[in-house]
């Protein structure tokens, strides 16, 4: 509550525009390069104003061809350039999926660590804006798989802002996943807010009966949640994993740790999630601590269906998470 | 910009002059009573107007048989409207009743129906196209004289996918009728600024398939460049494709400020509006009366009002039957 | 071993290349595609002399275009045909994935149950033959997590020989994955040998202590685990999971219900490994039965290295499992 | 076939004929004793002979300055050694040790060098072309007068990402040499089979890139060839194509029995042996005695002999650093 720290008022979608924009003014290096990142401002306006500003040079329009351009980031990457390259969806990296997993991830690793990539690759992820099953995919777990990348899924202002500049630091391949439901969020952000830490989750909400562990779209619902159960006595914890590989397993462990509980909210389909990976590590490091068995609150197992009620009943909601818990107190609490 | 310029084609037949026109009609009047749904969030998730592209899948609708195969892109409202799904059943769909000719689980982007062979109702650029090679593969290898019927935007060019597709379909001799859209821009690319080549019509020749350019904006010349291409393809040539010369009139989807092309060109593209530009000349050849074109409107606008009522009347899908559809419930025998 | 049923000898190899002759003589509809099937005999030997015996229509060699004839495949399936799509390994399936999951795993469920597609896709996967980071993948985890497919691992000359033929009954795309490591394996199987069902896991040896669950190319691994621990006075129990989605939780529960301990073993990378999601059901349905926290045994998180002793420390070994097992019988025993 | 038939080719000067005839022979005689160190288990994994195209390789790297890029496949030890990796850590590589240009972690199939600007050695087909237009992308926009050359089969020509990519350096204007080594094969596969259009030239065509195809035979007519069109690259005009039409005397890899191919057509190509014909001419034209030629295979048999003692004398990487190079260690500046 200083009055020191100017703020600024903005959306996700502004504090990642200004992300982008400072990154090209600080260095000559960095472009952006992807599908209508250009003349049509981006697929959802994050780009906007950026090509009048920088120029067709540094921003990009691509052909539709996802293989040839998130390639051409690798190459150019390791041609001395820091390349920011958006897939405009999850949904359509699968068309690049090889040149990731088997260029971008193994390059540094098969030439004996002769060649690094300092490539970021930012892309929208997650459903519940009735897309359908082809355009509403939540793989970030999948990509996190994947050794030899990173991969950061900012759910705030502050890590929309500061995720990329860290990123561009990096030596190495950073994919960025940014959920399609956040973009309009608004909130109060430093004027001077810059590069944050990429490797520790972090405690959005302090708690002692329940660890309400999640990330990215999901983290809003974890933290209403939090708030209703607050009202009925629960005092949950909220972790924000931040980064799903590496993962800060340490922090996520302390919170367990501390509240004997623990439910896992992930938009992926539940078989094989990231929500999965966190059960078998809290299963690992801390089952002494456990009072009952870890919960996941996830997607049902089915391609995300178009009709509003149906869509809704497939993805996490703010109310499953509270009867899992409700239910996890009950049982064994 | 006929097919072949030495040949006269026959003089209209005025009974299917308004055939044509009234489909064109139908999917012009559905379209503009999406969008004012979709104002009222009747409709959600994504909407792709084919507004000023109605000639080509009219014309080309024509020249295709009840056994033939189609498949569509997520801008098929107007495929699937000519080819003969109700537009209730396609209205239904995007309001996601179980009514709807997908039970709602597909939406606009994914109109499906089992009795006229249309598969879909794809939105994934170019990934209808290996689809159609392996429909019309299964025809001819069951011996069955059917067409598959692929269209696509110019879009999928620059994919890889297009290329793979028409290299098998090509090397194969498979009956696969490809039907390009071009109208010009993928989103808010245009198209010499994604292809380095942009006369078409050239990679098709590179892998042997035959080609021709076609006035899109002209229902007839559509429905003639159809119908011979389709002859060729039945009489066993192997695949053939059709680049459809049009425009969109309206924004990419519903989302798009249109930032990218002047108002001007669109105006000058309007002067030469399929609708508008068949009805003046079936009048001036005497083959149409304002009376036919009150009738034909009236009897449009009592379809689409049909259309509604049938979509508001449907109901949704119970919330019990989510994963329903996942896997199929019968073995086959 | 009674005399009764005639037993022959032959490899891994030849017991899938028997099940897709038989498939073949069996049924019109199916034929086998993919890279070098034909005239090559298949990179790995398993469709020799098949072109011979059925001819080009039914062995189809195909370009290298992994997304246009997985695709086709999918698309043949559509129009009545029952294809085996043969992806020479895994690591080259990146290429198809859109096809696989947006368009196989989905389209019975977007089309509202109106189209189902009955396709069988077969790859080989894993490594251990020092084939260095992009052809040593064991991706099947991966395609466990997609709603709409099925994922079958045979890690026997029965599974190997009898679910092809149950995969090509489903109406559903069933994924099959054949371990390279595994071809060369040579045993008795009955000469009548035929479909097996692909519904349950296997407990492949009895036991009282341990519950050792994998699957694949890992079994082996595992069994011979089992023996020296059986050396050491320890009963190992082990579970062939056989098919990787859907997972037959019921078999896995109730293994570790009678030892009261688990440790997975899983060539994926440990991180978001199907071990993962084991370790979590286990968590979910087991866990008041646990004497000790569930450990897995999966791959380092490094992109596999061409030197064979570093190859050979980067996967699962028996030394590996046994020392895990060890471990926990000490230190909760 | 050469490039301009009406210009005269400069009469060869006896220096540099020599030295191209030594190249090919090092390359002939390495892989030579690379076979022979497979039989012997040395080496392992896969390992794909180059011998027969010599030509190519050796003509074309003559046209590249020290400070141009390379991107190769897994058939690359040619490309390798006429770039001036030292044959000892090539050898060392194929071995495993951490004296290897890889560092023992890549194999035959990922041989980098940073000192020569050599990307790889990658093993998917198709997949190291949008390497190469990222890395000529970020040389034009660094201002850089640098050319990429990128070697790859005729058998990638149909994967898609060749497609995407070519037009990707077309549209940029990007200083790209595409290097396509047409053999014939793409493992058992003819191209006639592969293509529905085997004048691959004509794919270049439909890209607006120029293109010409050489006799991969003769090492003059590569060099030419490759020197004229890196000076149109180098000029600003964008992309080249060039197709070498060669031949692979060995099977695709060491497992290949060679059942789609003819003794006598092996024979007959045999006959335009790179090696052997270029002596003939060379003797006929008095530029090469006898003992030129023992003096030369003399040199080479030591420099080979060298290779594997130093590949012998390897150590290996100890097991502990098995997780290196998965991440930078470093953060850049
Ligand atoms: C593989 C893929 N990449 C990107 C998108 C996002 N997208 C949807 S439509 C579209 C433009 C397609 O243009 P075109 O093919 O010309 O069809 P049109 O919309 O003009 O009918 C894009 C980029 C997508 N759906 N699929
Ligand atoms: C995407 C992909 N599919 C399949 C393979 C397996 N494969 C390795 S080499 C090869 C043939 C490639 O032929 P070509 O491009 O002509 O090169 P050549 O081997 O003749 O040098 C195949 C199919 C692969 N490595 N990558
Ligand atoms: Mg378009
Ligand atoms: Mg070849």
């Amino acid at each position: 509550m200083t009055a020191e720290r100017k703020t600024v008022r903005l959306t996700y979608r502004e504090a990642i525009r200004q992300a982008i924009r400072e990154a090209l003014q600080r260095d000559p290096r960095v472009f952006l390069m992807g599908e209508d990142v250009g003349r049509y401002g981006g697929c959802f306006a994050v780009s906007k104003g950026l090509l009048e500003e920088f120029g067709p040079e540094r921003i990009r329009d691509t052909p539709l061809s996802e293989s040839a351009f998130v390639g051409a980031g690798i190459g150019a990457a390791l041609g001395g350039m820091r390349p920011i390259v958006e897939i405009m969806t999850v949904n359509f990296s699968l068309l690049a999926l090889d040149q990731i997993v088997n260029n971008a991830a193994t390059i540094l690793h098969m030439s004996g660590g002769q060649f690094n990539i300092p490539l970021v690759i930012r892309m929208t992820t997650g459903a519940g804006r009735q897309l359908a099953a082809q355009h509403s995919h939540s793989l970030e777990g999948w990509y996190a798989h994947i050794p030899g990348i990173k991969v950061l899924t900012p759910a705030t202002l502050e890590d929309a802002r500061g995720m990329l500049w860290t990123a561009l630091q990096d030596p190495d391949p950073v994919l960025i996943f940014e959920h399609g439901g956040l973009y309009n969020m608004e909130g109060e952000l430093p004027a001077d807010a810059g590069a944050v830490d990429i490797d520790r989750a972090a405690v959005r909400r302090p708690g002692t009966d329940v660890s309400l562990i999640t990330y990215g779209g999901s983290l809003g619902k974890a933290l209403q949640a939090a708030e209703e159960l607050a009202a009925l006595g629960i005092q949950a914890e909220v972790v924000d994993l931040r980064t799903l590989r590496p993962l800060d397993t340490e922090t996520i462990l302390a919170s367990v740790t501390r509240t004997h509980r623990a439910v896992i909210i992930d938009e992926g389909w539940r078989s094989g999630s990231l929500s999965a990976e966190i059960s078998a590590r809290i299963m690992e490091g801390a089952f002494y601590e456990l009072d009952a068995p870890v919960a996941r609150v996830c997607s049902a197992e089915v391609p995300i269906p178009y009709a509003r009620h149906l869509e809704e009943a497939a993805l996490p909601q703010v109310g499953t998470i509270v009867a899992t818990v409700r239910e996890m107190m009950g049982a064994h609490g | 910009m006929t097919l072949h310029p030495d040949l006269q084609p026959p003089p209209l037949e005025r009974h299917h002059a308004v055939f044509l026109l009234r489909e064109m009609l139908r999917i012009r009047r559905f379209e503009e009573k999406c969008a004012e749904l979709y104002s009222a969030t009747k409709i959600r998730g994504f909407l792709h107007l084919y507004i000023g592209q109605e000639a080509v899948a009219v014309g080309a609708m024509q020249a295709l048989d009840a056994q033939d195969a189609i498949v569509a892109t997520y801008r098929e409202h107007g495929h699937a409207l000519a080819r003969g799904i109700s537009a209730a059943s396609i209205m239904a769909e995007m309001y996601g009743k179980q009514e709807g000719c997908s039970r709602g689980r597909g939406g606009s982007m994914h109109l499906f129906d089992a009795a006229t062979r249309f598969y879909g109702g794809n939105a994934i650029v170019g990934g209808g196209l290996p689809l159609a090679v392996g429909l019309a593969l299964a025809d001819k290898m069951q011996g069955r004289p059917h067409v598959t019927a692929c269209f696509f935007g110019e879009g999928a060019v620059a994919e890889g996918e297009f290329h793979e597709c028409m290299n098998l379909a090509a090397l194969w001799r498979l009956p696969v009728l490809f039907c390009c859209e071009n109208n010009l821009y993928a989103m808010g690319t245009a198209l010499q600024r994604s292809e380095s080549q942009t006369d078409l019509c050239l990679k098709a020749a590179s892998y042997e398939i035959p080609a021709w350019p076609v006035d899109g904006m002209d229902v007839v010349a559509c429905e003639e460049a159809t119908q011979r291409a389709a002859l060729a393809v039945r009489a066993g040539g192997g695949p053939y494709f059709l680049e459809f010369r049009t425009y969109r009139f309206r924004a990419h989807s519903m989302f798009d400020p249109q930032l990218y092309r002047d108002k001007q060109e669109i105006e000058e593209w309007k002067t030469r509006d399929p609708i508008t530009t068949f009805q003046a000349r079936l009048r001036s050849q005497g083959l149409l009366t304002d009376d036919d074109v009150q009738r034909l409107e009236e009897e449009i606008a009592a379809e689409i009002a049909h259309a509604v009522e049938f979509a508001e009347a449907g109901t949704w899908e119970p919330v019990e039957d989510l994963t329903k559809f996942v896997y199929s419930e019968r073995k086959p025998a």
